[in-house]
């Protein structure tokens, strides 16, 4: 029972404590708010696991851009909360589900535990297959090399997400602008930070992003980073969310794709395989993927934080 | 008591959280916190299977955490959707409940000819 | 045939190239019309609907010449560091049956999703086309990939694409149908996510392939194989997991329920036939693929009654394909017979794949067909069907073909699927599956016969015009209907594994004669169960008939309106949760005792 | 020498912790929101301050060492501009307790709409 192993287990039980108050808190809101502080710590048990890349996404994701969302729609939908709590169901069926869960969790943790002690690992097929992109950081080897297909079909369900989401629009306001229109006080203090934190988030995000390559970070965090500073400059009303039928967006928001699609093709026609890059132009090749796709999630994300569109073009 | 088991049952005691609130929690919007929830015990348990997984000079085995990060991308778009949806639910019926009397049954109890 | 264990370390084969080009085709199809907006788009998912069948095809051609499974490292790395794409018989049958429907789709989906020709684009056209591309590159990967993370991004995929699909027209109820289809089908990829992190835990890798070489009956393994199972089952819709189809199925537009009803079903059924036959064939024992049996047949028995008592033609048909998808999962317990850890008896694999791809093809041509009818009518009330059958000709006979074909009417592909069932069962001695069999193919015929009636019922206002609706959708329809029934003319012996000489010449008049009485069958049980608008006054003959027929009627009524309360009860969302997590103890519990 | 630093180390960052003590004892125990938050930005801006001041003699290199540095700035801007939003916000919304209380009335500055 060494100190690290005491403050992994107090860590442990503040994150289930988040996780309870996630569930019973009686108000959407709060729960919401008890869901950023569950995401933050989590990324603290990310790095107690060695993977601090995920970490990193998980900080971005789980703590940053869904606590956005779900603060923003507890918000809006406060008014529904009382109808919609008294359809709560009966003490039966919470107490069975109760006992469902718990069971389903018990063999799930069991069959955690009976995992064979000899636990097997790729770690070493990735390190000795790491010589073929140049690359050091391995999470990003297996992202954009040896798993690539599954980061390619990844962002085609970010941009499917989009279009999901901007198809719930009335049909008179197709085209026009996603999300509310954001008014603050231009010299209120939201208005000073947007001013103020952009410059060094987007310094930070292209570090992360650029680090990628040999050190924890990559194109996600990288990308979520920069979304925040652009929501940010947003909710602060410096600038408006472009509409939804301009063709610059729509070519930044296939650019990830398009391009791993084309390098992709590139490998399929010229090189050995789809998705193979030739050894003396990997990096290359991968950074500029990396970087396409980092504008690609940036633009996708915040737009996915801001919603369907519901300001028609003429205003 | 190592890192390994001590996340292992905290990511399986999560995914039980996650199953129970979104199964009784009768508002969507608590429904989809709780499949964040939900999704995150799971990923705890890749987390492990990546941090046991530990060799050639890497802390954990980076196959797994690549996974994760995919599947972390997919379920903040299953999110977004879902919060979108919800939205739209709500500009339009004014409540969100998932159980209301679905129009599938509506009139099945019409006195039969 | 399933995958032969091939040799050791793989290696990419000749034609491997074809199956890149199958999922990249629709998805640099779909983000190109996604730049190009408006017409554009229309124009590309049209143009990438030829090129896509041709790729099919051309796999199809390959596979047979090349008599062993094609595949294709991906990236040029090898599993299980890797991904691999693998194309057998399966696959390459399921992606020419999807091509065909997907290309039917575009073809219908022209008129109701044209760019109004006042504006640059439209929202409605714009998002169908899109996502039309979408799920067809998600059906190609699913049916292609070799490694079960991907087939996991495969199936978001196809769910992401799946549900602004049914909430395409903004009624408050599809809203509501398309968010509850969201986080049930979300809960049951989470609970595949969980099977995955414990296999990879167990094995060190996902790849289907090496995977089947290592896999034994460990705890871990079964609760992965459970969970995964149980997962995607609810994605499947299969009874009583059913919550969320007949809203979702129903509400759509007419061609986007034809692709949900036909074809984004299957994806996550390929997945479990692909995971009980190729990544364990056996493991789960005989007691699982019994409970499997049962379910299907409950799923019959159930969705059919249900369909029965539907007002709305649409609902009818989204009942109809729950009874369907369970007559899919009839196959499991004959496949795999008592303590066998090999595949005991391909032919009812090849049987159940068969149901599947004939199901496609039909019940896309009754949803297409349904279509039709409510935009001529403005409505789909069944007892308001009068006259129809005069009215809209085309359209009444190519449901009436595609009902056909689902009954099994030979040569239907519904015929040869039925016939290879009954004879596994035959083989393996169960009875009751052949009984159930035969009951699916008579209440099959029950609720065709039902709506088939009430189409050909005179008109009550005077015999409405022919109403004017676009040729090209009845002609589609009418394709996908005759698709449907000529599918057993086929020579499925490359790609499915049927031992030759089974597909006899299935027009004798023995075969004929045997199909004809489920459909008198299904007939008496419409009159028993049906909705019958106002009595037929006219047909004196009737009065007599309709008399005899009260008392049973009363009674299977009584049936009727139970079974509906049961499902009323069972699409209440928290029911649902608790009968999945019932379900997923059940299979884990059903695996442990068998190994 | 690195005893000397190790010592430092001990006694900044436990003193930054009792000051985040002190805030969260704030944020319990004080009546409406004003002085809670107020309560809060303080003690916890000054506890990571010493917790970063306590950290730096361990941080590897140079650089580390301004990263730590610029994390604590960053959080100073966003806890400092984040309590002037909520305070204004529940000075619209009410919800401050003392109406009769003078405070300037914020002009006009509307928060977030969340």
């Amino acid at each position: 029972m060494t100190i690290a192993s005491a403050l992994e287990m107090a860590l442990a039980a503040v994150v289930l404590g988040m996780a309870m108050w996630t569930i019973v808190a009686r108000e959407t809101f709060a729960a919401a708010v008890g869901f950023v502080v569950y995401g933050l710590l989590l990324a603290l048990v990310w790095v107690r696991l060695d993977a601090v890349d995920v970490a990193l996404t998980e900080a971005a994701i789980g703590g940053g851009l869904s606590g956005v969302l779900l603060l923003g729609a507890a918000a809006r939908l406060r008014a529904s909360e009382t109808r919609a709590a008294a359809e709560r169901p009966g003490g039966i069926m919470r107490l069975g589900a109760a006992a469902l869960s718990a069971t389903v969790a018990a063999a799930f943790g069991a069959s955690v535990l009976l995992l064979p002690d000899a636990a097997p690992t790729l770690a070493p097929a990735a390190a000795a297959n790491a010589v073929a992109t140049g690359l050091g950081n391995p999470v990003t080897n297996v992202l954009m090399a040896f798993r690539a297909t599954d980061t390619l079909l990844e962002k085609v369900v970010l941009l499917l997400a989009l279009v999901g989401v901007w198809s719930l629009a009335p049909d008179r306001l197709w085209g026009g602008y996603p999300g509310a229109r954001h008014q603050a006080d231009p010299l209120g203090t939201l208005a000073f930070l947007a001013r103020l934190l952009p410059p060094v988030g987007i310094v930070v995000g292209i570090y992360v992003v650029w680090a990628g390559a040999n050190y924890p970070g990559g194109a996600f965090p990288g990308g979520t980073i920069l979304a925040a500073m652009w929501l940010l400059v947003i909710m602060a009303g410096l600038t408006d969310t472009p509409t939804i039928s301009s063709r610059r967006l729509r070519l930044v928001l296939i650019a990830g794709p398009g391009v791993f699609l084309v390098v992709g093709l590139g490998g399929l026609c010229v090189g050995t395989a789809f998705l193979a890059y030739p050894v003396a132009y990997a990096k290359p090749l991968i950074i500029a993927i990396e970087i396409a796709m980092t504008l690609t999630i940036a633009a996708t994300l915040g737009l996915l934080v801001a919603g369907a569109p519901e300001r028609s073009a003429g205003r | 008591m190592s890192a390994a088991t001590v996340f292992g049952l905290c990511g399986a005691a999560l995914a039980g959280l996650g199953l129970y609130g979104l199964i009784v929690n009768p508002q969507p919007l608590r429904k989809i916190v709780a499949f964040n929830l939900l999704g995150s015990g799971v990923f705890i348990i890749f987390g492990i299977v990546a941090r046991r997984g530990a060799a050639a000079g890497f802390g954990a085995d980076p196959v797994p955490q690549a996974l994760v990060i995919t599947g972390m991308v997919v379920a903040f778009s299953a999110t977004a959707l879902a919060v979108a949806l919800l939205l739209r639910l709500f500009q339009t019926a004014g409540s969100v409940t998932l159980d209301a009397d679905s129009p599938a049954n509506m009139g099945t109890d019409s006195v039969d000819a | 045939m399933p995958y032969p264990a091939p040799a050791l370390d793989e290696v990419t084969t000749t034609g491997g190239f074809l199956l890149v080009l199958s999922f990249v085709v629709p998805v640099a199809a779909a983000l190109l019309a996604f730049v190009a907006g408006g017409r554009p788009a229309e124009r590309i998912a049209l143009t990438s609907m030829p090129l896509g069948l041709a790729i099919a095809i051309a796999i199809m051609v390959a596979l047979k010449r090349a008599g062993a499974p094609l595949v294709y490292l991906l990236g040029g790395w090898a599993p299980p560091l890797g991904i691999v794409l693998r194309a057998d018989g399966l696959s390459a049958v399921m992606m020419a049956i999807t091509a065909v429907v997907i290309g039917a789709v575009g073809v219908f989906g022209r008129t109701d999703f044209r760019t109004p020709s006042g504006s640059v684009e439209a929202r409605a056209p714009f998002a169908f086309w899109i996502l039309l591309l979408a799920v067809w590159g998600a059906l190609n990967m699913v049916f292609l990939g070799g490694d079960l993370f991907t087939l996991y991004v495969a199936l978001e995929l196809l769910t992401f694409a799946a549900v602004p699909l049914v909430c395409l027209d903004g009624r408050a109820e599809t809203l509501q149908a398309a968010l509850r289809y969201l986080l049930f089908a979300l809960l049951g990829s989470v609970l595949y996510l969980v099977g995955t992190a414990l296999l990879y835990g167990s094995y060190g890798t996902l790849d289907i392939v090496l995977l089947s070489r290592k896999i034994q009956a460990e705890p871990a393994t079964l609760a992965a194989a459970a969970l995964m199972t149980v997962g995607l089952l609810a994605k499947t819709a299969l009874f009583p997991l059913h919550l969320w189809l007949p809203a979702a199925h129903a509400g759509a537009p007419a061609a986007a329920s034809a692709v949900l009803s036909g074809l984004v079903v299957k994806g996550s059924f390929f997945i479990v036939v692909r995971f009980w036959f190729d990544v364990m064939p056996g493991i789960p024992g005989f007691a699982a693929a019994q409970l499997l049996g049962v379910l299907g047949a409950g799923a019959i028995v159930f969705g059919s009654v249900i369909a029965l008592r539907q007002e709305r033609l649409k609902l009818l048909i989204a009942y109809s394909t729950l009874a369907q998808i369970g007559y899919l999962f009839l196959m499991f317990p004959l496949a795999f017979g008592g303590a066998s850890t090999r595949l005991e008896n391909a032919g009812a694999l090849a049987g159940g794949v068969l149901q599947a791809i004939s199901h496609a093809t039909a019940k896309a041509a009754m949803f297409m067909s349904a279509g039709l009818i409510y935009a001529a009518l403005r409505h789909d009330r069944i007892t308001g069907l009068g006259g129809v059958a005069r009215a809209l000709p085309m359209s009444v006979l190519a449901f009436a073909l595609a009902g056909a074909a689902l009954i099994g009417v030979p040569p239907s592909g519904a015929y040869l699927a039925k016939d290879l069932l009954l004879e596994a069962a035959a083989e393996r001695e169960q009875w009751w599956w052949a009984a159930s069999i035969q009951a699916g193919g008579i209440f099959t015929g029950s609720y065709v016969l039902l709506v088939l009636a009430h189409a050909l019922m005179p008109a009550p206002e005077p015999a409405a015009s022919r109403a004017s609706v676009s040729r090209v959708g009845e002609a589609a329809a009418l394709a996908l209907a005759l698709c449907s029934l000529l599918l057993g003319l086929v020579p499925w012996e490359e790609y499915l594994p049927v031992a030759r000489g089974t597909l006899s010449n299935p027009l004798t008049l023995e075969t004929l004669s045997t199909a004809l009485w489920p459909i008198v069958a299904g007939g008496v049980l419409a009159i028993l169960l049906g909705r019958w608008g106002a009595r037929p006054e006219r047909i004196s003959m009737g009065q007599v008939l309709v008399a005899m027929v009260e008392l049973p009627r009363r009674a299977t009524l009584a049936l009727g309106k139970a079974l509906e309360r049961v499902d009323r009860m069972l699409r209440q969302w928290s029911a649902a949760g608790l009968v999945l997590l019932v379900l997923a103890i059940l299979f884990g519990a059903a695996m442990l005792v068998a190994d | 020498m690195s005893l000397a630093l190790d010592i430092v180390t001990i006694t900044a960052v436990s003193a930054g912790a009792f000051f985040f003590l002190a805030g969260t004892v704030g944020l319990l125990r004080f009546p409406d929101t004003l002085t809670r938050l107020h309560a809060l930005t303080k003690a916890d801006n000054v506890g990571l301050g010493l917790v970063v001041l306590g950290l730096l003699p361990q941080a590897g290199s140079l650089r580390g060492g301004f990263k730590l540095i610029c994390v604590w700035l960053l959080v100073l801007a966003a806890g400092a501009t984040v309590s002037q939003l909520i305070a204004r916000a529940a000075l619209a919304s009410g919800a401050s307790g003392q109406q009769g209380h003078s405070t300037v009335r914020a002009a006009g500055d509307e928060g977030p709409p969340t």
